[in-house]
């Protein structure tokens, strides 16, 4: 990981409740792997304080250019929002672990909620261009929360919303139950979303005999594992992981869900 | 220029020190910091057995600061020793072990086991953590439990003793000068303030443990506020500590009475600003023809 | 919806306040506030003989807080019943005045004085103010003094007695139980916390006076803390105080165990604070179908 | 006064270190005279958390524009000069007191040093416009303290520099001791600038028995004489004033000067 002051490329509405930043990553940086994320002081002032992290959603390793796709939901975001081309981002990244690749046989499933869709995305793209057979879903609550197809980049999503107002109507999970059982044969799940839906994931992966790798958010301070800020409760012998460090991505079936 | 602190008989090699609980053990910050530029890395409580820390959530927001309820996690003394001093030891800088217990004995039996590590730069006595003997105050709030815990770690160690006192007491210099008297070598002055962040929408306190420490820029006035007291009820040297930032903070610290300083939570906003604070105290020393870090003090009107 | 709070054998309109200190005597602020609206008005502290104040400068500004040096200037008892009261008592929101004094007796005297209007809806006694004879801590630090005094003040009046505790102590709930025994109607909670600024330039502290009272937004969360646990130490009204800018931050208090709040430096910020904040916490209350303000205590898990 | 939401007609800068801000004032609102101040809050966040207050530097009745000329110094004056056309301004006022109006016979003579130049150019060309005789007197550090001569509309200031850079070279001060002592004969001086520059003025005026009215900055809480916050030293029995309300404008004579 590394410090660095990164030049802002381009920072995009790409529905009502999403926008995608896109910036110049340091050469001397590695670069992000699917899965990892990256901190931003979005504010020079005491307000808002603390970093804020962001998935990586896509590196182009020519260009070096990495982007994260984010909700605007409160102050900090609201600043990430009104940074313009050309200027600076003070970046901390690449940060946390990467999902685990599927075993050569496995196909796999990946499913979005919300602000989960940039590591998502990420990972997919990812498999694709390892020639793996993929399956993608992504759910919003309404048509305002899903991006423009090209958003998805020749990947064609299961695109869910709650209201029904887009695509399958009910959530990604509703989704997932109305597909035959034996989709899920020899099939690795990952996900990133809210937790009561990756609860959900968990328990689809749990009855279908198939592993499941969750990548969780968490209140952060440091980004480094330095804290202890990011705990999470999990079922090994330590009791508390730290989703910086440890995770962000996990093997579900760690996770103690409540 | 001499940037050096002495604190009992031990020297620090610059007053810019990174506070425990908000720098891990050191090699988390590895990639990003300079290690060796560093005055003294304060590491995170050891205790006498490992601790799992408080539930989720941990931390939460507040205007110009944030809350913690961390909860003492860390590895505990033994595995401290094997895991984590590997890696301090090799550093330059100065490592000073913040110690913490539950009981006076707990302290006690912490510092004899860290004394078989040759590394150690001396303690940080953390007296703010909760006493289930003293009616869930903590320690701390009681000046002759903190002279009586300050003398028998004292019998312990020819290292650099130094005590770290809550700022939620209504008089803290005769908790300071309590430490003073059973020999500690130097007071860090202070931890976090008690603080509580209510989730309106849950109705309920976003913290599960309630309460959590305040820290950050919001409480530095109350930092520089009892540094100034305390450095004036105590002959020995204090670190002040709360919300420093900026290279200005630290020397608001140094001009209060303080001979040293510690980084909190501006690390996790910036990771370049404990180097950024040295660098500042030094050209302010510069310009202001200021030949020994300890002289500052003394310039107060 | 009732938004009545009771304290002692009054009853205040609606439970949010202005804080004393930040809102002068009314009328400076009657043509950016509609002062029918208010719950009650705190005034600036009366003493029995008038006080110029201390030294310029008496503020500075903080990390989303600011320090304040005023010394409690103010017109005195006599003057504040002829030139001030005629106004603030035509108005319709209650007016509570904060009694200070170097000394118990001159609690007493004002109290006295002020017992000779008609209009006046109670005290609130300010407790936070540094005492002489207490070796310059402030008597609210003293549980023993806080009780005497109360019940002193209790001999003098029917109106309700509010006690505005000092959070700089070791345990406040000690100091809210002492005002409850005294025969206090209700516990304010929080006055300002201790704390200084340097200024690094001129190498001393901004405030002459060296340290100030640190109040707003940075605050919130050491009210908050401090609001809950009062409100579980005693069984009369708490009404919570720091750095309230929004009916969020209100309702944190409420939900903390309060029954009524006061805004203070958020009225320098933005008049129109105050009336904000009381049309949220109504709105919250149609929202979640709240009938009674005072529920909403009861609400937190 | 009045707290209101005023539009921003222009925010420009006049040289490298003033900028000016029209803006609307409320229609509801008394007109602000000479002296007279406002406040804004420059962030709806906490940091800056108090509001700054600013002069009136003038003010067209006709199209109800209000103007003030401000220093960058930090953080909430690098706020204003964000500030865009079209974009709104909380603004109360407006505050304070106004310059007492000269006796009938009595020439002006006007000083100003840096940011006190706005209520000092406001007050010339409300006495110019009264047919009054006027002298002005601006002095700065250096000439990127000295804005374009448009800005003193048809005045024309004898313009000091601290370091000679533009006009007379040496301080403002040191310019009206080069002046002849009949100068102020019958004479009323106004000033507004630093305090060490205001005692200055004060001096001048003793020695040739003048009366001086000098407008005051002060740290401010509320700016309407509620918290006592703004105090300055008087010779009056009160002890302290509140430049607020029973300033910004004091006779220099009531002024306890350190
Ligand atoms: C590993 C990780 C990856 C993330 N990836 C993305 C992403 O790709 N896209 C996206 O839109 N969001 C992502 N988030 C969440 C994002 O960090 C928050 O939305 C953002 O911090 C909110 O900041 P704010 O100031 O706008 O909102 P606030 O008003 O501060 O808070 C809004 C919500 O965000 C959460 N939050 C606030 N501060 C933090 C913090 N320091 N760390 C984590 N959560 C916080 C709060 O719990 C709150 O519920 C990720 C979070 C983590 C931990
Ligand atoms: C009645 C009055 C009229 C003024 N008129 C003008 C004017 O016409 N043009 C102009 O450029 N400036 C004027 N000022 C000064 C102006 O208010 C400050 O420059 C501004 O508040 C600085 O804010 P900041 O956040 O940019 O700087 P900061 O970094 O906060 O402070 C820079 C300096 O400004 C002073 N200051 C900070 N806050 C306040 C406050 N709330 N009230 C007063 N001073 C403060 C500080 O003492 C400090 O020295 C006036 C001040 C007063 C009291
Ligand atoms: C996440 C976190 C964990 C902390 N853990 C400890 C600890 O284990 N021991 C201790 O003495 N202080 C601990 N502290 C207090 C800090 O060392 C420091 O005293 C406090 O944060 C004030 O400094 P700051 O405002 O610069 O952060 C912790 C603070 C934070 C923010
Ligand atoms: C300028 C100023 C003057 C104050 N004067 C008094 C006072 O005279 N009596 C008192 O009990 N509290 C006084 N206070 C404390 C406030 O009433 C309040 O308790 C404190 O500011 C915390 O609330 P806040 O964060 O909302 O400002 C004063 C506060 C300020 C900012
Ligand atoms: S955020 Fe600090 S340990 Fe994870
Ligand atoms: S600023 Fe409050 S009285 Fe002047």
């Amino acid at each position: 990981m590394r410090q660095f002051s990164a030049t802002v490329v381009s920072n995009i509405s790409l529905c009502r409740d999403l926008y995608r930043i896109d910036f110049a990553w340091d050469a001397r940086a590695v670069g992000p792997a699917p899965g990892q994320f990256f901190t931003v002081r979005v504010s020079d002032s005491t307000v808002p304080l603390l970093r804020r992290p962001f998935a990586v959603s896509g590196y182009a390793s020519d260009t070096r250019t990495a982007s994260a796709i984010y909700q605007r939901r409160g102050r900090g975001t609201d600043l990430l929002a009104a940074r313009q081309a050309g200027e600076r981002l003070d970046v901390i990244g690449p940060l946390g672990n990467t999902f685990p690749p599927p075993k050569n046989s496995q196909r796999c499933f990946l499913a979005a909620g919300g602000i989960g869709l940039g590591p998502v995305l990420y990972l997919a793209r990812h498999l694709v261009r390892d020639g793996r057979d993929i399956s993608l879903v992504f759910g919003a609550r309404t048509s305002a929360g899903v991006p423009a197809a090209g958003t998805f980049d020749g990947l064609s999503p299961a695109v869910c919303t709650d209201d029904g107002s887009q695509g399958f109507p009910g959530s990604a999970i509703d989704y997932l139950n109305t597909l035959e059982p034996g989709t899920f044969q020899d099939t690795v799940l990952y996900a990133c979303g809210p937790m009561a839906m990756l609860k959900e994931y968990h328990a689809i992966a749990a009855t279908h005999q198939c592993p499941c790798y969750v990548s969780i958010e968490q209140v952060m301070a440091c980004g480094v594992g330095a804290c202890m800020g990011c705990a999470i409760r999990v079922t090994t012998e330590a009791t508390y992981a730290r989703v910086c460090t440890d995770g962000p991505v996990f093997d579900s079936g760690v996770i103690v869900w409540t | 220029m001499d940037l050096t602190v002495t604190i009992g008989n031990g020297k620090l090699p610059n007053p810019v020190g990174v506070a425990s609980g908000t720098f891990g053990y050191g090699s988390e910050y590895e990639s990003l910091i300079e290690l060796s530029k560093l005055g003294a890395i304060y590491s995170k409580a050891v205790t006498l057995e490992p601790r799992p820390g408080n539930d989720a959530p941990r931390l939460v927001e507040t205007p110009s600061g944030m809350l913690n309820s961390i909860g003492l996690a860390n590895v505990g003394v033994e595995r401290f020793l094997t895991d984590k001093m590997p890696f301090l030891a090799r550093q330059a800088c100065a490592v000073v072990c913040n110690v913490a217990g539950s009981g006076e004995d707990d302290y006690l039996r912490v510092v004899e086991r860290l004394e078989t590590h040759p590394d150690i730069f001396g303690y940080e006595i953390n007296v703010s953590c909760p006493n289930v003997k003293h009616g869930g105050l903590a320690l701390g709030t009681d000046p002759v439990l903190v002279e009586r815990l300050v003398r028998r770690v004292r019998g312990l160690t020819r290292r650099p003793v130094i005590v770290k006192l809550t700022p939620n007491v209504t008089d803290i210099t005769v908790v300071a000068r309590a430490a003073e008297n059973g020999g500690g070598d130097a007071i860090s002055c202070i931890n976090s303030l008690v603080g509580m962040v209510i989730d309106v929408g849950a109705r309920r306190p976003v913290l599960p443990a309630g309460c959590g420490g305040l820290s950050g820029p919001a409480i530095r006035p109350v930092g520089v506020a009892l540094t100034y007291r305390v450095s004036r009820a105590v002959s020995i040297p204090v670190i002040g500590i709360g919300g420093i930032m900026s290279a200005d903070d630290a020397l608001q610290y140094l001009l209060a009475g303080a001979s040293a300083v510690q980084i909190g939570c501006a690390t996790f906003v910036d990771p370049s600003i404990p180097g950024r604070v040295l660098s500042g105290i030094a050209d302010y020393m510069t310009r202001e023809q200021i030949a020994c870090v300890q002289d500052i003090r003394g310039l107060l009107q």
